[in-house]
């Protein structure tokens, strides 16, 4: 038996009561001995199906199961350890009316604390980890899958989304919204198309290098620039084709994550933001609901230059103009570097600042609700040093984002050391 | 006595219109039919279920560690939390758990008269675990004379129309 | 960071109508402008919303959540939505406290809305793709018929007659007389229930709660905060959910393990040891008229199949011992999925401040309890509030 | 691996087609109700002004989304010309299908209000469009009107 697992066993025969739901809650000395207010989370398990364009093969269950087990043997424990679980979905997307019904059980989570948060994977993420710092938990699972392949009527569904009365009836492919956001971009910063294909050439060329990615390819710019047109500026390859997978997080406070993990990573700083969804007052140049978001995560984390203290970063790619924009949100560069910072190559692996490293979006595939969760897994596998050949190097602090795409203006940012 | 949410406060939040209001354009309103279309994969349990059904027979999977035989199959056993064992086919007869008679539709329209209602059931399948059902539709019986404890079996279609689906048995009938 | 106590400063509440005029949008601001100013808060004090909305086939909006967001007030603001389709109500407190008891925030508005009135032909219809799409959807089934299928196993199970069951929709109806956002509240009997027209036997169309549009809000505050915005804070001191497998014809369907499962979590965390003593108001949820019953016995109120027991002999009635529903619950002021929860919620809120007008229940009551249900016979969502 | 059993085959592969039949009939609200009669009555567009924050918010709400004033009794009328604040030329519909000819869209703010709409422009070729160029709005005959978004057919070049 190694060591790992004799700390897991030994934890686990303490029994709920040791360490389970809220003993003596009433007693008010109890939430200083319990609550210091240096208790930290960390995620000490992660498991992934790996993303796919299609997955024909594996039900939505048979997916999340794999997943789950995956990451509840990373982090020695069985479903039965943990004290409360949070799915991802969006009822349409999952073609259920009701889609968190069909949460419990590929998770082992039958008759256990389960809710769904129809957000995005980092939002599930935050949920898990308040649950943990509230103490109603101490072991918490995030699930989050994608099957996009099942969905026959993609645009429409996207569709489905905007306003039905000023927008929708305009029948037009929803991309046609980024297509708008991006040309207002690209007038008020000055950043340019080329700039912007810049992103897919790197990003593409990233998840040739990553195991778990479906999209990766070599292209050059003009490739990309003369893929067809489907919204100007934003062209076909502009647009992150989706893909199918399944990830799943074990996150645990401090001294249960140093009891059952080597590698444990720290969640440091956390944050979330929505601003209006209603088009007309969008100010369409800036991902302000991103500034928002990274600012309470740098807060809470205590950084106060991003730039210096972020070793490398993990943002929403679904439209490669949304690289650029949301580096800048992140207050990562300053408004309209971006472009220039990606042309000289700065965002590349081998660059100052690493930009999805793992391929984005645009390479490894677009999620939908599970982007986050993507995002957030290859930030843990880099600080790790796991991430195989495109692992960094000497890093510790890593951001992921992650944006709810089209037409939202909602996005998650998540700090992690290790 | 004291109120902190009064009559007077709710009555303004809200207005509320009938049928005809919207029926007649009394009210501006905007119309939709989103088009929903999915193709979900079913996996090697349902997918290898349904193509039993297909066959004529029902198919159902081992747990060897509850000892339960799972129905409908699935890869994995949720309770015990362990990849299932062997498959098993079970008997295509039953005993009724709990039962409805139905005057609706699921558009919640009611039947027309001299209709027979719907009289879905859950049924445990034999052979399966106990208390492993299967929704299903009884017929062939006056919905009265349906009780609870009832042995019924399936009513399979004819090996052609079968497509490998749940309506590949029309519906359970008293035997 | 740590724990902290958590309480409930403000509520806000929408007429339930079966067709509101008002977009889901502009509900959701009516609910969480009355919360805000009952309590004289401005948008600006406040750290973080939460929303809970049930499916959003009947909003028909895709991410409804993100729809909602400037009339539930999130305008940049930290937004997160949940969601366990029926108990949504009852989880929407439990989610809010998360944010303020882990110390990430001081204040929190809980939107709950819902608007069923846009789904055609019939909200009901949004029902059908709730079940298993490959061995279920093809028979066509709906929600009804899932209720009636527990109710008959229940009643077989206890022995228990309609009769007596339909006294849940006799006293609801009743209780929401005095309801401000009341729907179908009705002076109605027994035999009224008995001879309206059978839905799904067991099931008769007044045994039912109705489709309705509405919205509800209220206001979390740590207690450093609470203590300074009112003198009646109603503490939010114990919270449970669970959820039980989709599998659901493999249960029996004549107890709600799923219920006592959450109601035991939110005893624990609560000190309650003896629920049927300790507990002075209740809010099961009620959406058919046995539902109440059913979950009663889940809350650990009765022993099981003695719920009926309490309910004939009048316990469970407004000046009861034990009274459940006093607002009139689903079956009275309407059912609004998510924001029913909410309501129950609210409802208990007003007891325990006994501002609950005309329904106040005697005895100040110090410790009530509120539950949601949903899915597919699933979730249990429970909150224990004490003042 | 997770599952002991896999498909071995391809051709052992299948799926299970289905769909959310469901329609929906929309009301547009108190503002939007303001919003669309005026519009078919009188051919005005008009916003609702938040005097605190300084605020016109078109289309109508009966709400200030920042600081929650109520607005249902400062509705304002506002200039049926604007100004393109973005615009795309988009070449697919929303079930996927290619136009015959790429629609433009823009976002038109409109003078006097900070909100506007984002709808079609016309009398225009795609080429000619800018960010900055001055629309107006050409609405359908008043017979015509019936309280969609249509009843501006769409935005134009101020000639």
């Amino acid at each position: 038996m190694g060591e790992r697992e004799r700390k897991a066993k030994k934890l686990r025969k303490g029994g709920d009561r040791e360490r389970g739901f809220f003993q003596g809650l009433k007693d008010e000395s109890f939430l200083e001995r319990r609550f210091p207010m240096t208790k930290r989370v960390a995620i000490i398990g992660v498991g992934t199906t790996g993303f796919r364009a299609t997955t024909p093969d594996l039900s939505y269950r048979e997916l999340t199961y794999e997943a789950a087990t995956k990451a509840y043997m990373e982090a020695g424990i069985e479903p039965k350890d943990v004290d409360a679980f949070v799915s991802t979905a969006e009822d349409f997307f999952e073609g259920y009316s009701i889609a968190d019904e069909y949460a419990p059980d590929q998770l082992g989570a039958v008759l256990k604390p389960v809710y769904t948060v129809p957000g995005d994977f980092i939002h599930s993420l935050a949920s898990a980890y308040m649950m943990i710092m509230s103490g109603v938990a101490e072991i918490s699972v995030v699930q989050g899958m994608s099957k996009a392949s099942n969905m026959l009527t993609l645009s429409e569904m996207v569709g489905f989304a905007m306003d039905p009365i000023y927008n929708r009836p305009l029948k037009e492919d929803p991309v046609f919204i980024a297509g708008m956001e991006m040309m207002r971009y690209l007038h008020e910063t000055g950043t340019t198309r080329r700039q912007c294909a810049q992103v897919v050439v790197k990003n593409k060329r990233n998840a040739l290098n990553n195991p778990n990615a479906g999209h990766g390819a070599l292209i050059d710019v003009d490739y990309v620039l003369n893929s067809p047109m489907v919204s100007y500026p934003l062209t076909e390859m502009d647009i992150s084709p989706h893909s199918d997978g399944a990830v799943v997080m074990v996150l645990a406070a401090e001294e249960t994550a140093r009891a059952l993990s080597d590698k444990p990573i720290w969640i440091r700083g956390i944050g979330w933001c929505s601003d209006t969804p209603v088009l007309e007052s969008w100010d369409w140049a800036e991902a302000t609901y991103t500034r928002l978001a990274a600012q309470q995560a740098y807060k809470m984390a205590g950084i106060r230059y991003p730039r210096k203290e972020i070793d490398f970063v993990e943002l929403n790619d679904e439209f490669s103009y949304k690289e650029l924009q949301h580096l800048e949100a992140l207050m990562l560069c300053k408004k309209g570097e971006a472009g220039p910072m990606t042309e000289a190559g700065a965002t590349e692996i081998e660059g100052e600042l690493p930009v999805n490293p793992s391929g984005g979006c645009l390479g490894v595939g677009n999620l939908f609700e599970l982007n986050g969760g993507q995002k957030v897994l290859d930030v843990v596998l880099q600080l790790r040093g796991e991430a195989g050949k495109n692992q960094l190097k000497d890093v510790t602090t890593g951001l992921a984002h992650s944006w709810r795409g089209i037409p939202t203006a909602t996005g998650a940012v998540v700090i992690l050391s290790n | 006595m004291q109120e902190l949410i009064t009559k007077e406060m709710v009555e303004r939040t809200v207005t509320g219109l009938s049928e005809r209001d919207i029926r007649e354009g009394k009210v501006i309103t905007t119309t939709w039919k989103p088009n929903l279309r999915y193709a979900w994969d079913n996996g090697p349990a349902l997918g290898r279920y349904l193509a039993e059904l297909k066959n004529g027979r029902i198919i159902g999977k081992r747990c060897r560690r509850c000892n339960r035989i799972l129905l409908p199959p699935r890869m994995f056993c949720e309770l015990c939390w362990r990849p299932t064992d062997e498959w098993v086919y079970v008997k295509d007869t039953g005993v009724v758990n709990t039962f409805v008679i139905s005057y609706i539709d699921w558009k919640a329209g009611r039947i027309p008269k001299g209709q027979r209602p719907f009289t879905p059931a859950v049924i445990e399948i034999d052979g399966a675990s106990p208390g492993m059902g299967i929704l299903h539709l009884l017929d062939e019986v006056e919905p009265e004379k349906i009780y609870i404890g009832m042995r019924v079996k399936a009513v399979w279609k004819p090996p052609k129309e079968r497509i490998g689906a749940i309506t590949d048995i029309k519906y359970f009938k008293p035997y | 960071m740590g724990l902290r106590r958590v309480a409930i400063v403000g509520a806000g509440l929408t007429k339930f109508y079966r067709r509101a005029q008002e977009t889901p949008k502009e509900l959701a601001y009516e609910a969480a402008k009355m919360a805000l100013e009952s309590c004289e808060m401005r948008l600006e004090d406040i750290d973080c919303v939460v929303l809970g909305t049930a499916p959003d086939a009947f909003d028909g909006i895709h991410m409804n959540g993100e729809y909602l967001i400037d009339g539930a007030g999130g305008k940049r603001k930290p937004y997160m939505r949940h969601y366990v389709g029926g108990g949504t109500g009852v989880l929407s407190p439990i989610h809010g406290w998360f944010h303020v008891a882990s110390g990430m925030f001081d204040t929190c508005l809980v939107v709950a809305e819902e608007k069923m009135s846009s789904c055609y032909p019939h909200p009901a219809g949004a029902f059908l793709t709730i079940f298993d799409h490959t061995t279920e959807q093809p028979l066509y089934p709906t929600l009804i018929w899932i209720f009636a299928i527990e109710m008959n196993r229940y009643m077989t199970r206890w022995g228990l007659s309609k009769r007596d069951i339909a006294l849940v929709s006799v006293k609801n109806k009743k209780n929401a007389l005095d309801h401000p956002s009341s729907q179908v509240a009705a002076e109605i009997t027994v035999d009224d229930v008995l001879n309206s027209e059978v839905m799904a036997w067991p099931v008769n169309r007044l045994d039912v709660s109705p489709t309705s549009d509405g919205a509800a809000a209220i206001v979390l505050a740590a207690e450093h905060i609470a203590r300074r915005v009112t003198e009646k804070p109603i503490w939010i001191d114990g919270v449970g959910w669970a959820l039980d497998t989709s599998y659901w014809c493999t249960r029996d369907l004549y107890y709600p393990d799923y219920v006592e499962v959450a109601a035991r979590m939110a005893y624990k965390m609560a000190g309650i040891r003896e629920p049927d003593k300790e507990i002075h108001v209740a809010e099961p949820y009620d959406p058919f008229s046995y539902k109440e019953l059913h979950h009663m016995e889940g809350l650990l109120l009765c022993k099981r199949g003695e719920a009926i027991k309490l309910l004939v002999d009048g316990v469970t009635q407004r000046d009861g011992n034990l009274p459940c529903c006093p607002s009139g619950g689903a079956l009275g002021v309407g059912n609004p999925i998510a924001a029913t929860g909410l309501m129950k919620i609210i409802e208990i809120f007003l007891q325990l401040r006994e501002e609950a007008g005309k329904r106040q229940v005697p005895g100040k009551p110090t410790c009530g309890v509120a539950q949601a249900w949903g899915d597919l016979m699933q979730v249990g969502t429970v909150v224990v509030l004490r003042r | 691996m997770a599952l002991i059993e896999r498909h071995q085959k391809t051709t052992d592969i299948t799926y299970w087609e289905g769909e959310i039949p469901l329609n929906y009939i929309y009301t547009v609200g108190r503002a939007g109700e303001r919003f669309f009669r005026e519009i078919m009555e009188n051919g005005r567009i008009i916003g609702a002004r938040c005097e605190n924050c300084k605020k016109t918010y078109v289309p109508p709400r009966i709400y200030c989304e920042d600081c929650f004033a109520r607005l249902e009794s400062s509705y304002v009328e506002v200039s049926t010309q604007g100004t393109v604040h973005t615009y795309t030329i988009c070449y697919r519909a929303m079930d996927g299908s290619p136009h015959e000819k790429p629609s433009i869209i823009a976002m038109v703010k409109l003078d006097g209000a900070d909100g506007g709409l984002v709808h079609f422009l016309g009398e225009v070729e795609p080429e000619e469009v800018q960010i900055g160029m001055r629309v107006e709005a050409v609405f359908k005959g008043k017979d015509e009107r019936e309280g969609s978004i249509f009843d501006i057919k769409y935005f134009r070049p101020i000639k």
